[in-house]
């Protein structure tokens, strides 16, 4: 009799830890993929070269020089995409709760640039802050929601570490020393966003089944919104296009 | 400062008349305000009106006028004499720049948009 | 405590011609006008720096009429402030009592305008300090004067209530202390005699 | 702290309502004007301690930058200090505290809270300042201002780090936030409201200084009289009085930029790391510097006037002869303190000035460089065919003398528009005010205490300890000052975190290693002093009323003196420096005395 | 420590004073004498972040290239001659009254003060003095410099000067000679710093750099400015100072006689990175210039990798 007790309880709290954890299971939950696209001229945003005699340390990190990344696209593919865009899920999840990831996002001060130019962290989820150049950077979050940061890192491989604890849209990270030297951070209280690789395709894993408002979010080409459906097993394939004119 | 009750209660007497002026001149430097002078004469007259009202305050409610102590008087001089100084300020501050080239470092006003977006 | 046998606390000194008290509010409201002629020369640097930009006193929005009865409700208060000295002079307390009881009334009625018919509506409208240079150097300006009246009203309370033993004791000196609380209330409606015209009328 | 064994053991004259009191109100709200002087002595002696503190952590970045700091630097967190090397925002919270803790919780309070409240009243022959409980109030003032500022050590983003000046719009920018949550709790916010209470605290001490002076002074006690020291507490008092209230209102504006988002300090179209500032505009950056200096010029004379007075009473007593030039002195230091509130622009040459307005300032601050050459030449003066006497403060007033001049005239070349086109915002000036504050000030105060200890405590401090303290103290406060002049001529500027990041700074990166070895060693030689200071109060050898043989009205009372000062109302005789006059047995001639 | 405290409570003062006495020495010899001959020992030229710095540097002023230079210089040279014979001149006094009148058996003070004929004259000097070096010495190299900008006539080259948290951003008009509008909406930090309106006629051949480079010879000015806070356009070898005052645009102007690499520093608390808010001032003769500005104003597309 005790047995059967202890088996019942002990299923209990494993059904309801599995009904729990539910979202997060990426096999249990649907797939949505896709790529950004550019229709029209890429000429009309060539990366400039950037005058990094500011800082000749710079210059010596960086002897070919530094390309603008306002605008990043890859011609290669056909057709053109872009490069460093925010895909995530705008509305649509509730209010389910999903505790923040484990594993710390990573901003990296390499040759004068940030490693990634756009970047999306779970509300609570750990930032590291490292500075891979044998030069002084200072890294300044202005965001709108949550508090400032504002820290320099004189020396190379100097690191900081933050969390920022609400859900916010994208913002801007500056080096101050370096005024071309600037990337984006988004806040997002749930998992399932995404940025556009070299080949500007994005993939989102383990949403759950349900209605959605998808947004891509890009720092000079701005949002867009499309809506999805997303059943189990089968992946969605959605992709955005931006026709900017100059 | 004046002891016996006789020129207490002549006081009383200023002070009704202070009184009087002060509400008077209150509804002076308000129609004032109304006429149409070039904004110089403008403010000239408020200041004058406000200044004479300022110097009846302090003359008869506070005694000045009837005031023996010099330690009071000369402190009042410098605090005069400092107050003026600090009056010299923005005046200092605007017109102590001459060869600015502008008085602004855009040419064109600011427009209220992130700059951070592209053109 | 040794405040007892300190000389000229009650009567004047024999040179100087001042009793200690009186002296002191003096050069405190020495420093006072330095404070609020700082604040003034700000205005006026501000003002040249907008230049026609300054907004006239039609479209700032300040209600002259309320700014007028505020006026006149200080200059009485004024008025009573001194009253109630002279009739302590004349030895009459509970004339003085009156005078400060209607002081104090008056100086709540000043505030009571200046936040609920003033304050309030343009916080109602939207206005901030942020809105522009001229409602910053207006809600610093008044709200300054604002703190000052509150402490005038303390201390004449004081005097009005507890601190009125001090006239059994030794009624010249209640009276002296008295007199310095009007120096210092005077001061505070001279403040406002500029304040009115700077900020409601130019 | 001491004398508390005398206290109130003898009689009080005509003050029959008295009883003993519990120790909450004899200590710590007392509001005996000696009792609050040896509160603010004590509290100021800490803060100028933390002060020194912060510089010589200061000088470790500066001598070996970007290094670790050995042991100590691991006591820090890894938010200002990872692995012990200092960060340059730390670094700037450094030095703005430095700056602030010196001059308005560490000097100020010290000579106008410290020594003018214990000496002045008892160089009058009064019996206590004329409004007691203003006085205990305006030590609880101050108190709170001192917490308040070291709060902001606390606060998230670290201290204000926007310089002892804390010149908008940096300091309006900086440490900021997006919610009022974090514009209130930070650095600069709690710099602001500290210096108001601390503005506020001068003002009512001021306010009793004057009052005092004016109303209490002992039957006899002209105005021509008074000892010099009491007349630089005058002076001081006045520019306390006239000259804080501005800064009172600027440090208002700043919080109203800061937490109010006004712009008075602000012009319009400012983008701040790329960002557009969420300011309308319309205000003036000038604005701050003009009100900023309108105080702190004359702030300049509190810190050094009462320091001459400290200085004038040492050499008097101990040259044991009348002070040269009493009068002349007198009206000296009248004029600076009037002059001194019209030279402020001269700090701000480097604005962009006209030729009229800076003619004008250049003007006045060469015409007050006059009464204090005055100064010094008369003090110079009084040396002549006297008897030095080498107590331990006389070698600091004598110390006082020679650095005071380098500092005074290290002045002239930043007072003149032209050369400071070079020197401004140089080494140079560090330099030159360091001069004029170290022995102006620092050395004056310790002259001071080693003058005075005797009468607050009954007993004389340890002459060795005082001679090694005074020697060690000279040579390095030297060592750590001297070599700034020569790294602002070469152009190495100020509040710099590395000088080596510049070619002309790293070439003699040597002299900022020799300064921070001096000041480590200044350090070092304070100790004697703080254990001179204990030790004394226990086992200092035991005197009498006047163990200087003085003349001033201090020392006719007991030490440490009764409640109300005096066992019998004091009566002035005569001037105050009555030395060496011929045809009396002794050498000098006391103002209580009535004959010899 | 106590126990050599109580030591000196004690009535053995003799020993310790001498053992003071030494102690200090040694900590004289050890914290002040060493490192001044260090410091003296290694005042030479230095080369910074990769980019060689002419000019020997060291102590006193650095080497000056403007032709208005020498006058502030010899100023401060005329300042300080004056400053030490005065100082020497108390010092003499100083020391002398310090040894004649120190307290020994025998010897009194005088209560007579002494007849100061000397000490008024020092005054009159003192206060002539410094009327000659302001109105014959200051005023008039501080007017040339600030004030007397070069006419139009003379063709002075002009550059903007943008100061901001951390860096010197230098505007240059272009061919066309004519600077191009600038708003705060146009800033952006990767390619237009100085915030041109490049739909602008005059903005579109306009560049910034980030390094000063300027003729050698001709006269300069430069309309400094700041987007932030104030900052101070400091060219030590140029004998230059000027804060930049964000809602000002204020001009300096100097000639230089030498060309060379230097640097441009700041000089005010402008922030936490203060100290590596620096440039580079390239001067150099009109050919090299130009071949510079012609280099500089094609836009450089970024080879993709």
């Amino acid at each position: 009799m005790r047995r059967v007790h202890v088996c019942l309880l002990a299923g209990i709290c494993v059904g309801w830890l599995l009904s729990s954890t539910n979202p997060l299971l990426a096999d249990d939950g649907g797939v949505v993929k896709g790529k950004v696209i550019f229709k029209g001229s890429a000429d009309d945003f060539k990366r400039s070269k950037i005058d990094t005699t500011k800082d000749p340390n710079c210059s010596k990190i960086k002897p070919d020089g530094i390309g603008s990344e306002n605008v990043v696209l890859n011609k290669k593919t056909d057709p053109i995409t872009v490069r460093n865009v925010m895909v995530f899920i705008k509305e649509g999840l509730g209010d389910k709760k999903f505790p923040p990831k484990t594993e710390p996002a990573v901003i990296n001060q390499k040759g004068c640039q940030y490693e990634p130019r756009t970047l999306g962290v779970m509300a609570g989820q750990e930032i590291v802050i490292k500075n891979s150049d044998d030069t002084n950077h200072n890294i300044h979050f202005l965001p709108k929601v949550n508090p400032e940061f504002n820290k320099s890192q004189p020396k190379q491989d100097m690191e900081d570490k933050l969390k920022l604890d609400s859900p916010e849209a994208p913002f801007t990270v500056k080096c101050d020393v370096h005024p071309w030297m600037g990337c984006n951070v988004a806040v997002f209280s749930h998992p399932f966003f995404a940025v556009t690789t070299e080949e500007g395709t994005f993939e989102l894993k383990g949403v759950p089944p349900g209605k959605y408002k998808l947004a891509a979010w890009h720092e000079t080409f701005g949002e867009q919104i499309i809506d999805i459906e997303v059943s189990p097993g089968a992946p969605v394939q959605k992709d955005f296009t931006y026709e900017p004119k100059k | 400062m004046g002891g016996a009750h006789a020129d207490v209660s002549k006081h009383v007497k200023a002070y009704i008349g202070v009184f009087v002026a002060l509400a008077v001149l209150t509804v002076v430097t308000v129609l004032a305000s109304y006429i149409q002078v070039s904004m110089g004469l403008h403010i000239t007259i408020a200041l004058v009106i406000a200044t004479i009202k300022a110097s009846f305050v302090a003359a008869i409610f506070m005694h000045l006028k009837w005031e023996r102590g010099a330690s009071i008087w000369w402190s009042l001089c410098l605090c005069a004499i400092f107050f003026a100084v600090l009056m010299m300020l923005p005046s200092l501050t605007v017109y102590d720049h001459p060869p600015r080239v502008e008085d602004k470092m855009w040419d064109l006003p600011a427009v209220q948009k992130a700059p951070s977006e592209h053109h | 405590m040794s405040t007892q046998v300190l000389p000229y606390t009650v009567h004047p000194h024999p040179i100087t011609g001042v009793y200690s008290g009186k002296l002191g509010t003096w050069l405190f409201l020495a420093s006072e006008v330095m404070l609020f002629g700082a604040l003034f020369s700000t205005y006026v640097l501000l003002r040249i720096g907008a230049g026609d930009a300054w907004p006239s006193h039609h479209d700032t929005h300040l209600s002259i009429p309320i700014g007028t009865i505020n006026t006149l409700v200080l200059i009485v208060s004024s008025v009573t402030m001194v009253m109630a000295w002279a009739s302590l002079k004349m030895g009459n307390l509970s004339m003085g009592r009156a005078y400060l009881a209607v002081t104090v009334l008056l100086a709540i009625t000043f505030l009571v305008v200046k936040f609920f018919f003033e304050y309030k509506v343009k916080w109602a409208a939207g206005t901030r300090p942020s809105t522009s240079t001229f409602f910053a150097i207006y809600f610093t300006l008044t709200g300054l004067h604002a703190i000052h009246i509150l402490g005038g009203i303390v201390v004449i309370s004081y005097f009005l209530f507890p601190g009125v033993g001090l006239w059994k004791k030794d009624p010249e000196y209640y009276t002296n202390r008295i007199e310095c609380t009007g120096l210092y209330w005077h001061f505070v409606d001279l403040v406002w005699i500029f304040l009115f015209p700077v900020l409601y009328l130019m | 702290m001491s004398g508390e064994s005398h206290h109130g053991s003898s009689g009080h004259h005509g003050n029959e309502s008295h009883h003993e009191l519990g120790f909450l109100r004899k200590w710590v709200f007392s509001i005996d004007h000696k009792v609050i002087g040896i509160q603010y002595t004590i509290t100021s002696l800490c803060f100028l301690f933390l002060g020194f503190c912060l510089m010589m952590l200061m000088r470790w970045q500066l001598a070996y930058p970007l290094k670790p700091l050995p042991f100590i630097g691991h006591w820090f967190s890894e938010q200002i200090m990872p692995g012990g090397i200092m960060l340059p925002e730390f670094y700037n919270s450094l030095g703005a505290m430095h700056g602030t803790i010196m001059v308005f919780l560490g000097v100020v309070p010290l000579l106008v809270g410290g020594f003018g409240n214990y000496v002045m009243p008892l160089q009058i022959g009064a019996p206590d300042m004329s409004f007691p409980k203003l006085n205990m109030m305006s030590y609880w003032v101050y108190f709170c201002g001192g917490v308040v500022m070291l709060a902001s050590f606390f606060m998230p983003g670290g201290a204000a780090n926007s310089g002892w000046t804390s010149y908008a719009p940096l300091s309006v920018i900086s440490q900021q936030g997006p919610t009022f949550y974090a514009k209130f709790f930070s650095g600069q916010t709690f710099w602001l409201m500290g210096m108001v209470f601390l503005i506020t605290s001068s003002l009512l001490g001021s306010v009793n200084f004057i009052v005092t002076i004016i109303q209490l002074r002992a039957k006899g006690m002209t105005m021509f009289r008074l000892p010099f020291f009491v007349w630089s507490q005058f002076v001081t008092a006045f520019l306390l009085l006239l000259a804080f209230p501005p800064l009172e209102a600027a440090g208002v504006l700043q919080l109203m930029d800061r937490l109010a988002g006004t712009s008075f300090f602000m012009p319009s179209g400012l983008i701040v790391s790329g960002q557009a500032a969420p300011y309308t505009g319309g205000g003036s950056p000038l604005l701050w510097q003009h009100l900023f200096w309108f105080l702190a010029h004359p702030e300049v004379y509190v810190l050094i006037l009462p320091g001459l007075g400290i200085v004038a009473e040492v050499i008097a007593n101990n040259t044991r002869k009348p002070l040269w030039g009493y009068r002349i002195m007198i009206y000296a230091i009248v004029f600076l303190g009037f002059m001194s509130f019209i030279v402020w622009a001269h700090h701000m040459f480097m604005t962009g000035m006209g030729t009229k307005i800076s003619a004008f300032f250049a003007a006045t601050t060469m015409i007050i460089s006059i009464p204090s050459v005055v100064v010094l030449t008369a003090m110079l003066l009084s040396l002549h065919r006297s008897s030095i006497r080498f107590s331990v403060p006389m070698l600091f007033a004598l110390a006082f003398l020679p650095m005071f001049a380098i500092g005074g005239l290290t002045g002239l070349p930043l007072g003149l528009p032209a050369s400071d086109i070079h020197l401004h915002d140089t080494y140079y000036v560090i330099g030159h005010f360091h001069y004029v504050v170290v022995p102006g000030s620092i050395f004056a105060i310790f002259a001071g205490i080693y003058h005075w200890y005797p009468k607050a405590t009954g007993r004389k401090l340890n002459e060795v300890l005082g001679k090694m303290h005074f020697w060690l103290s000279v040579i390095f406060a030297n060592g750590v000052f001297f070599p700034m002049f020569f790294q602002g001529m070469a152009g190495v500027s100020r509040r710099l975190y590395d000088q080596t990041a510049y070619a002309h700074g790293e070439a003699i990166q040597s002299l900022a290693r020799m300064s921070s070895w001096s000041a480590w060693c200044l350090g070092l030689a304070q100790l004697p002093f703080i254990l001179n200071f204990f030790m004394s109060m226990f086992a200092g050898k035991k005197v009498k009323e006047n163990p200087w043989d003085a003349t001033t009205l201090e020392w006719a009372a007991p030490s440490p003196p009764p409640h109300g000062n005096f066992l019998t109302e004091p009566v002035v005789y005569r001037g105050p420096y009555e030395y060496s006059v011929p045809g009396n047995p002794r050498d000098f001639y006391p103002q209580f005395v009535t004959e010899a | 420590m106590i126990v050599a405290a109580m030591q000196i409570f004690s009535h053995r003062r003799n020993a310790t004073k001498r053992l003071f006495l030494g102690a200090a020495l040694w900590v004289l010899a050890v914290g002040l004498l060493l490192p001044t001959a260090t410091a003296f020992a290694q005042a030479v030229a230095a080369d910074t972040s990769g980019v060689k710095i002419d000019g020997t540097y060291g102590f006193g002023l650095p080497p000056d290239v403007s032709e208005h230079g020498w006058q502030i210089d010899r100023l401060i040279n005329i300042l300080h001659v004056f400053m030490a014979i005065l100082f020497v001149g108390w010092g003499i006094f100083l020391v002398r009254c310090l040894v004649l009148y120190r307290k020994k058996p025998g010897h009194a003070a005088s209560y007579e003060l002494l007849k100061a004929k000397p000490a008024k004259y020092a005054e009159i000097v003192v206060m002539v003095f410094e009327v000659i070096v302001l109105v014959g010495f200051s005023m008039p190299v501080w007017a040339s410099v600030k004030n007397d900008l070069p006419k139009d006539s003379e063709n002075p080259f002009k550059v903007r000067v943008i100061a901001e948290q951390f860096a010197w951003n230098f505007h240059y008009p272009g061919p066309d000679g004519v600077f191009g509008r600038s708003a705060p909406q146009f800033v952006n930090g990767a390619d237009n710093p100085a915030g041109i309106d490049r739909s602008d006629q005059a903005g579109k051949d306009d560049l910034v750099a980030g390094e000063l480079h300027f003729p050698v010879g001709e006269p300069i000015i430069c309309e400094l400015t700041s987007k932030d806070v104030i900052h101070s356009f400091f060219l030590p070898v140029m004998r230059i100072k000027q804060d930049t005052i964000p809602g000002m645009r204020i001009p300096v102007w100097f000639k230089a006689k030498q060309s060379g690499n230097y640097e441009v520093a700041c000089a005010q608390l402008c922030g936490n990175n203060h100290y590596k808010m620096k440039a580079l001032m390239v001067i150099e003769p009109r050919a090299k210039f130009d071949e510079w500005l012609k280099k500089k104003s094609e836009i450089i597309e970024f080879k993709e990798d």
